[in-house]
């Protein structure tokens, strides 16, 4: 049981460190495959999980991981950017260095947070949690940190993987969640298409800042 | 109870799918107005059922007045749309396929509404509000211009980034359950964890609830998380609108407020008074200072939302016997308010062609109805009387000075600040010489009416059976 | 019965002693300048006849006058006579004193100063308006601090009564009061310029820029001339004899004392006047008119002394009693 | 008791009935407010309705049952309080005597001329939220009906829409109101206390802390204050006055202003508990200064109908001054000054409502006679409205406090309370009340001057433009309004101890004391404070010296007079100039003032423009007058507010990412927050 948790630990870690990749990669396609590779590692973790916990049905939510975010999604993003000719390089806001070293901010604090969760509490809720929480908070980071759409979209997603892997992560947490996530990333996908598209129509790249010389409440 | 809460839930979702099929706008029309009409029906039957919770589904006197409110307000909602959208396809805004979707996707909104409202399991509680929200990104979208775009996305994004963070939230109340009840399905059920709340694990709870205030604070539009909400409302179609501000808003704090009696039960928890004291203030006045600045009357009032929102927040965290009845009240009363300003200015702008104040000038002369209409909307949301918000704002405003006297001066404040802008927007709709075009108003006034004539009662009458669920859901809110 | 009937011979013997008096005290003032001035001046009783010319001759009425023009005289001296019938003059205690008090007095002389003010502006004359504006000017400073002295009277005997503030001021041990001492000079400056005197007014000017009471009563003429006249030399008696009978208040007859007694105040009374003008001549032989815009000032002082002096009677009365 | 007999209580049955009348009116004017024969019934309506309310008023003042009863509506489980007691009834009647005037001045408006549509179905709606203001018992009945006054007087005053100025007003109308609404809801809330006794019988039982108190006392101050008008709240008072319609403007200055001093009388005398000496100094500073402040900028003022608000205000800042005397008195134990301060404000508050009526009744009948209502356009109108003009100028004496008319009463009473002022226990006090005697008479002669320029510029001398030189004498309804106020002021005058009598239970009830019996002076009309050896005033027997003296001089110049009168033109020192526009205009005739009141208050300067010979353009004298109070308390705020929004306005351009920003800062915010503390 005990090297069970240490798998679970080892690949939440790995999704940790492809996250701190994600946020330091600075070429639009070399985000998309670590996507794909953190894609992969959550579809492993829930995987692990669903075995050591018993609970099959965790192998769907690791099916949909796996071909969904790992597979589908990374491929129909390239063929995106190169139809509609999005430039290559991502232009960050804030440099990487300043980053990465946000990106260690925030890690420390989720870690700060678990740590005061009562050690009663399973030894997954806690490791596990700050892991989890960690990813989230850099997906978010990397939404900010980024002007690309494109790559806003990857920073989200890689937010739901850590939001898939703490909701694995948790014992005994109803099929309702895992079906509700695929759903919404589902329902998200669907729409983001909807929407790049129209940006197709209307803007000539998925660049948010062409989006916004479109104001809210012009004078 | 569970009849009546499927048939609630039910009608809309599957009127829903067929009207998808339906050819023909007004057929669509039509059968979103019968099957609204037949959800307020439902709704209303709750009234006999005695309340109860099983482990999906809860009817308490928390949510049995925002269920009714939510069918009344959604009935209202489709006869004004029926007659709205019709003049929209008129001018040729909007196609007929549109329209079908539309009137559909009305219906599915109003049925993930429902189902968050009834919902006992937490989970499914932000599965309804995930729905309602993807639904209404698609719909403020529905005119393709490309503010509609802007605005579409930019509520998309921090929408979807605001259901990560509550389902995070969601996650760990289930991990603070999970101890106390075991895991399973019944870790997730509120009412169980409502019972079990002092034994949860209260650090758990703290980041908890620090997760589902930021990720449905964003729902409910407080700022600084409201970005996404003055866009939408200004960008959708009206009817939308005032389902925005009049009900989504609403649903997204209900599921707040379910947390917080969770959090506010446990004796170590953080207290989330004074958190939601400061949002709500910090919402409250910079959306008043924001008034002054609109030149779109439906981001003027998409804002003055805000403001109440902050409002609510602010008495919600107060607590109380009195706050808390205050600010239940004020819920009601400003979704009743604020649809039927929205109902208004939707006939503002098809008879005069604009959103923009600037184009619209003289309504007393041109068309003294619906100016009279709108002053009263107007005045009734400033918390004048005889309408019913001046009730509710009067005893938030006693009540907080009673007990803190110089706290109840922020609050006072920001509603000044907030009425002088809009007292300065209205007149200059109303008064002055008045401005071409001025066509005929086509839409249904019905909504308006009923809708300010419920305001108006509750501001000199309340119905026993009312307060006695006030009472009650601001006994359970503490 | 016999009584009221003594009282109400008193009062009546006062209302038309003050009205026959007048004009020869405005005689005696001006004989008392013109002496002064190496002049021969006129015999103290050319007011009279010019009084009794005025009556005679006609009154020539411009077009546009209304009948606030032609009423107004009328009303003017009646308004003026009724304060100076209620002042104390030779007794105190008369019968119909009790009717008003210091207040009211002061308030009675106010209304006869708006109507006198507004017929000046009937007419719709540049002379008229400014000597009304100027006057209400003056107004505005002299009624305060003629208020602030009465009241400072009526605040050291406990009443607002003018007999009895007289009977006090008569009863009372004689003691130097810092406050009456300021009130006497404010009232003295209040009456110079109630009454239209040098420093404050020339009444015997003809160079209108300097008018102000002279411009208002510019367009009368005739009958409602004389009745001006009238009034202001009652006004002038009114104010010697409140300043007489509240700062050198002897020989005046008390409440109880029969009519005998009245013969001696009368008497008394008539000394008193006559010193009072003699004195007003002196002054106004001594000093050269001001400016009508440092009239502010001047009048200013009075409004100032007036208040030190109610102050201090306020601050000390509790010493007094 | 929900319940009520009303048998046992006609009063308040008949208040209650004509309230109803007043609403059956505005409804019906709101609903066929297109048809002008249903809009001619109103006012005929209003008159009824207000003719019936002023009896049961009345009716209730002399017997002094203090009725009332609760309803199952308003606030829930507290319910809705209706009361009369002798308090509401004298200030109802003012009210409905108000109203009374004001519906018969608009039985004769122009209905082709003024807009009447817009102003027809508020003007009852009005009289009824004033009626509910004073029958209110409890704090949220009270505060409803005080936002539904200001509401309808709100849209009364925009009812000229199409002019900037009147929505400008209207804006500042209402906000303000509003403020003042905050302050008095914060009042009520610190009277209510936590657990929320909303009822005026619940917080007499229990009244509140010193601190609390001293909080409640300055709300009420603040909100009902500004109301009322009282400096530096006033500002919004002589922009919406005038902008009403003339009659409503009589109401909304004469009437609605004591409806505010209702308030504060109910507050701070009945609910607030005993009271401390320290809560006069504000009532005695402010109404000081109001009241001189409001007369300097009357006398400076150019328009007819705004001279009259500030006039308003100045009258208010007297009444301030009685509160304050009266609640010092009280506090020092002195029931007998109290009795006479009280019985000065009261009767001052009936005296103003009357004559400032009349006198915005009579600028109404000008202004629609002529059109102008700029000193600049009037004159000679006594000429051509002479029934007006006689009318005014009683309206006029009485404002000044002139015998025999009702102003002077009052102010004689307030003298006779200002002279008890060595009684007090503090130094602070006796200090003041000289002080506060000073101002008082200062305002008094300034008054004078106001009114005397006012009546002057406008109804004396040559007209000044051709409208007034065609105007028309106004219609007879409006005559007759007036009339009935000039004798109102009149018998008040000439009476005032009979009305003293009439208000001596209020008296007993808010002082402590009564006044003395009006049979213990020498006539029983006789005016006494204190009693008879102190100080007496008897209008009658002076009106009556003022009769005799009067007609005999008449009768003697008569007999001895050559009866000659010879009609020329005006002499003027030999120079009478043909234009009227030589006359002295109202800017000059307040020069002397502006010297010297003006200099430092308003920054008063005159710039004089002189050709140079040979030059044919005409010499202008432009004044320039300054309102600090406006630049600073008013202007500055409102620049604030527009300048921190166009700030934050910013954040509505920012890009999503930077939305994003925001969001995420404010979960780390949060999330650093829970890591720190707990």
């Amino acid at each position: 049981m005990n090297h069970a948790y240490d798998v679970s630990h080892l690949l939440a870690g790995l999704m940790l460190v492809a996250s701190f990749a994600l946020l330091y990669q600075d070429r639009i396609f070399a985000v998309l495959n670590i996507f794909a590779a953190q894609a992969i590692l959550l579809a492993m973790a829930v995987g692990w999980e669903a075995w050591t916990q018993q609970r099959p049905h965790l192998f769907i939510t690791a099916a949909l991981a796996l071909c969904l975010k790992g597979i589908v999604i990374p491929v129909a993003l390239h063929k995106m950017i190169v139809r509609l000719g999005v430039h290559r390089d991502v232009e960050q806001v804030v440099g990487v260095g300043k980053t990465l070293l946000l990106g260690l901010a925030l890690t420390s604090l989720s870690l700060m947070l678990v740590l005061k969760i009562t050690a009663a509490a399973e030894s997954f809720t806690r490791e596990g949690l700050a892991l989890a929480l960690a990813i989230i908070l850099l997906g978010m980071l990397m939404m900010i940190t980024r002007r690309n759409a494109v790559t806003q979209i990857v920073g989200f997603m890689s937010l739901e993987n850590g939001l898939i892997l703490a909701a694995t992560g948790a014992r005994g947490m109803p099929l309702v969640v895992e079906v509700s996530v695929a759903f919404s990333v589902l329902i998200a996908l669907f729409v983001f298409a909807v929407f790049v598209f129209r940006i197709r129509e209307r803007f000539d790249s998925v660049d948010v800042e062409a989006l916004e010389n479109v104001r809210g409440d012009t004078k | 109870m569970m009849t009546s809460v499927a048939l609630v839930i039910g009608i809309p979702f599957v009127s829903a799918t067929a009207l998808v099929l339906v050819p023909g706008y007004r057929a669509s029309a039509a059968g979103n107005v019968l099957a609204m009409f037949a959800t307020f029906i439902s709704g209303v039957s709750l009234l006999f059922v005695d309340a109860g919770a099983s482990s999906y589904f809860i009817v308490d006197d928390m949510n049995i007045l925002f269920i009714i409110l939510n069918t009344l307000v959604g009935f209202t909602a489709s006869v004004f749309s029926a007659s709205y959208i019709g003049h929209e396809i008129e001018t040729g805004k909007l196609t007929p396929l549109f329209v079908r979707f539309y009137h559909a996707m009305f219906l599915g909104m109003m049925g993930s509404m429902n189902l968050a409202l009834t919902a006992n399991n937490i989970g499914l509680l932000w599965v309804g509000l995930e729905i309602a929200t993807l639904i209404t990104v698609v719909m403020v979208g529905i005119y393709r211009t490309p503010s509609a775009i802007e605005a579409a996305w930019k509520y998309f994004i921090l929408g979807s980034v605001g259901i990560s963070l509550a389902f995070f939230g969601t996650i760990l109340i289930y991990l603070a359950g999970q101890k106390a009840l075991g895991e399973g399905a019944s870790a997730m059920t509120w009412s169980l964890l409502q019972a079990a709340a002092p034994q949860l694990d209260a650090s758990l709870l703290n980041l908890a609830f620090i997760f589902l205030l930021i990720g449905y604070g964003t729902k409910v539009g407080l700022a600084p998380l409201h970005a996404w909400l003055p866009d939408a409302h200004a960008e959708g179609p009206t009817p939308i609108s005032a389902v925005l501000s009049g009900l989504l808003l609403n649903v997204a704090l209900y599921a707040l407020l379910r947390f917080k009696m969770i959090v506010s039960a446990h004796p170590e928890a953080i207290d989330p008074g004074p958190v939601m004291i400061v949002m709500g203030l910090i919402s409250l006045i910079f959306a008043a200072f924001m008034l002054y600045q609109r030149r779109d009357i439906k981001r003027l009032f998409a804002y003055s939302s805000i403001e109440h929102m902050g409002l609510i927040t602010f008495a919600f965290g107060m607590g109380g016997p009195l706050a808390n009845f205050a600010g239940l009240l004020h819920m009601a009363m400003h979704s009743l308010t604020k649809s039927a300003i929205f109902f208004a200015v939707g006939h503002v702008a098809q008879a005069k062609d604009t959103q923009r104040i600037a184009g619209i000038r003289g309504l007393s002369v041109t068309h003294p109805g619906l100016a009279i209409g709108l002053a009263a909307g107007v005045f009734a949301i400033s918390g004048l009387p005889p309408f019913g918000v001046f009730m509710s704002e009067f005893l938030i405003l006693t009540t907080t000075f009673a007990r803190a006297p110089w706290l109840a001066v922020l609050p006072a404040f920001g509603l000044l600040v907030a009425f002088g802008a809009l007292l300065w927007r209205l007149q200059d709709l109303l008064f002055g010489e008045p401005t071409e075009p001025a066509h005929k108003v086509r839409a249904s006034s019905v909504p308006l009416m009923i809708h300010l004539g419920l305001v108006l009662i509750a501001g000199i009458y309340l119905p026993p059976i009312l307060v006695g669920w006030f009472e009650r859901a601001a006994e359970m809110l503490k | 019965m016999g009584e009221t009937l003594t009282l109400l011979f008193g009062q009546t013997i006062q209302m038309f002693l003050v009205l026959l008096v007048a004009p020869a005290i405005t005689g005696i003032t001006r004989r008392t300048r013109a002496r002064f001035m190496r002049r021969q001046g006129a015999p103290v009783i050319q007011p009279y006849r010019d009084l009794s010319k005025l009556v005679r001759k006609e009154s020539v009425v411009a077009e546009n006058a209304s009948w606030l023009f032609r009423s107004a005289p009328y009303a003017i001296l009646a308004f003026t006579w009724v304060a100076a019938a209620l002042v104390p003059t030779f007794a105190s205690g008369l019968m119909f004193n009790w009717a008003a008090d210091a207040v009211a007095l002061v308030a009675l002389l106010g209304a006869a100063r708006a109507l006198l003010a507004l017929a000046g502006m009937d007419v719709g004359t540049s002379f008229g308006g400014i000597g009304s504006s100027r006057e209400m000017m003056i107004a505005t400073l002299a009624e305060p601090a003629m208020l602030l002295v009465v009241l400072t009277m009526a605040l050291s005997a406990g009443t607002t009564r003018l007999p009895e503030v007289a009977e006090f001021l008569i009863s009372a041990p004689v003691t130097v009061r810092v406050s009456l001492g300021l009130a006497l000079v404010a009232l003295v400056i209040v009456a110079l310029a109630e009454n239209a005197r040098i420093p404050v007014d020339n009444p015997a000017t003809h160079l209108e820029l300097t008018m102000v009471h002279e411009a208002m009563v510019l367009e009368y003429s005739g009958r409602h001339l004389a009745m001006i006249e009238a009034a202001a030399q009652l006004k002038l008696v009114l104010y010697i004899s409140l300043i007489v009978c509240l700062f050198l208040p002897f020989g005046m007859a008390p409440a109880d004392a029969g009519s005998g007694a009245w013969l001696t105040g009368i008497a008394a009374y008539l000394v008193k006047l006559a010193f009072g003008a003699v004195l007003l001549g002196v002054w106004e032989v001594s000093i050269a008119k001001m400016r009508v815009f440092r009239v502010g000032e001047f009048l200013g002082g009075a409004f100032v002394f007036a208040f030190l002096a109610i102050l201090l009677a306020f601050l000390t009365r509790e010493v007094l009693k | 008791m929900t319940g009520v007999d009303f048998s046992a209580a006609p009063q308040l049955a008949g208040l209650l009935a004509a309230i109803l009348l007043y609403g059956v009116a505005a409804g019906f004017a709101a609903i066929f407010h297109r048809r002008r024969g249903a809009l001619a019934t109103v006012y005929p309506v209003c008159i009824a309705a207000a003719a019936m309310a002023a009896v049961a008023d009345l009716a209730e003042l002399i017997a002094d049952t203090s009725t009332g009863f609760r309803l199952p509506l308003g606030l829930p489980i507290i319910g809705l309080y209706v009361r009369l007691d002798a308090l509401s009834a004298f200030f109802g009647l003012i009210v409905n005597v108000g109203v009374l005037t004001a519906a018969i001045y608009g039985v004769g408006l122009d209905r082709n001329r003024d807009l009447t549509a817009r102003v027809e179905p508020f003007f009852p709606a009005f009289a009824v939220a004033m009626n509910l203001v004073l029958l209110a018992g409890d704090a949220f009945g009270f505060l409803f009906s005080w936002e539904l006054m200001s509401l309808t007087s709100w849209v009364l005053v925009v009812s000229r829409h199409k002019d900037a100025d009147s929505r400008h007003a209207g804006h500042v109308y209402l906000v303000m109101a509003a403020i003042g609404t905050a302050s008095l809801l914060f009042a009520f809330g610190g009277l209510a206390g936590a657990a929320g006794n909303y009822a005026f019988d619940a917080i007499r039982a229990a009244p509140p802390g010193p601190i609390v108190s001293g909080l409640v006392l300055a709300g009420t101050i603040f909100g009902a204050g500004s109301k009322a008008g009282i400096a530096p709240l006033h500002a919004w008072l002589p922009l919406a006055h005038p902008a009403a319609p003339s009659h409503v403007s009589a109401l909304m200055s004469g009437v609605m202003t004591k409806v505010a001093i209702y308030g504060l009388i109910r507050i701070v005398f009945d609910l607030l508990g005993t009271p401390v000496w320290w809560w006069a100094l504000p009532f005695l500073l402010l109404g000081a200064v109001t009241a001189v402040l409001g007369l300097l900028y009357a006398v400076l003022d150019g328009d007819l109908k705004r001279v009259l608000a500030y006039s308003t205000v100045e009258n208010i800042g007297i009444i301030f001054v009685g509160l304050g005397l009266a609640l010092a008195f009280k506090a020092s134990g002195l029931a007998a000054a109290a009795a006479v301060a009280m019985a000065a404000t009261l009767l001052h508050c009936l005296n103003h409502s009357w004559f400032k009526s009349l006198l915005f009744l009579g600028a109404g009948a000008v202004l629609h006679a002529t059109g102008r209502r700029d000193f600049g356009g009037l004159g000679g109108l006594i000429h051509r409205m002479p029934v007006t003009a006689a009318l005014w100028l009683v309206g006029a004496m009485s404002i000044s406090a002139l015998p025999p008319f009702n102003g002077f009463v009052s102010e004689w009473l307030l003298f006779q309370a200002v002279l008890a002022g060595p009684a007090f226990p503090e130094p602070v006090l006796r200090f003041m009340s000289p002080a506060v005697g000073a101002m008082l008479a200062l305002a008094a002669a300034l008054a004078a001057a106001c009114f005397v320029r006012a009546f002057g510029i406008v109804y004396l001398g040559r007209p000044r433009s051709s409208a007034a030189a065609e105007a028309h004498e106004t219609a007879r309804p409006q005559q007759v309004a007036m009339a009935l106020l000039a004798g109102l002021c009149l018998l008040g005058g000439l009476f005032g101890g009979v009305t003293v009598s009439a208000i001596q239970p209020l008296l007993q009830m808010l002082a402590g004391a009564p006044l003395p019996a009006a049979g213990t002076g020498p006539t029983p009309f006789s005016l006494i404070a204190f009693d008879a050896a102190r100080s007496i005033y008897d209008a009658p027997t002076i009106a009556l010296f003022l009769l005799i003296s009067g007609t005999l001089t008449a009768l003697l110049v008569h007999r001895i007079s050559s009866r000659r009168t010879r009609l020329g033109p005006a002499w003027d020192c030999g120079f009478p100039e043909p234009s009227p526009l030589t006359q002295y205009s109202a800017s000059s005739f307040s020069q002397p003032l502006r010297r010297v009141y003006g200099t430092t208050l308003f920054g008063a300067s005159e710039i004089i423009d002189m050709p140079q010979p040979g030059d044919s353009r005409p010499a202008r004298l432009t004044v320039r007058l300054q309102d600090y109070l406006w630049e600073l308390l008013y202007a500055a705020p409102a620049a604030a507010v527009i300048g921190l929004s166009e700030r934050l306005n910013t954040l509505q351009f920012l890009t999503i990412r930077r939305y994003l920003m925001l969001v995420f800062s404010a979960l780390i915010v949060l999330l650093l927050i829970a890591a720190v503390w707990f």
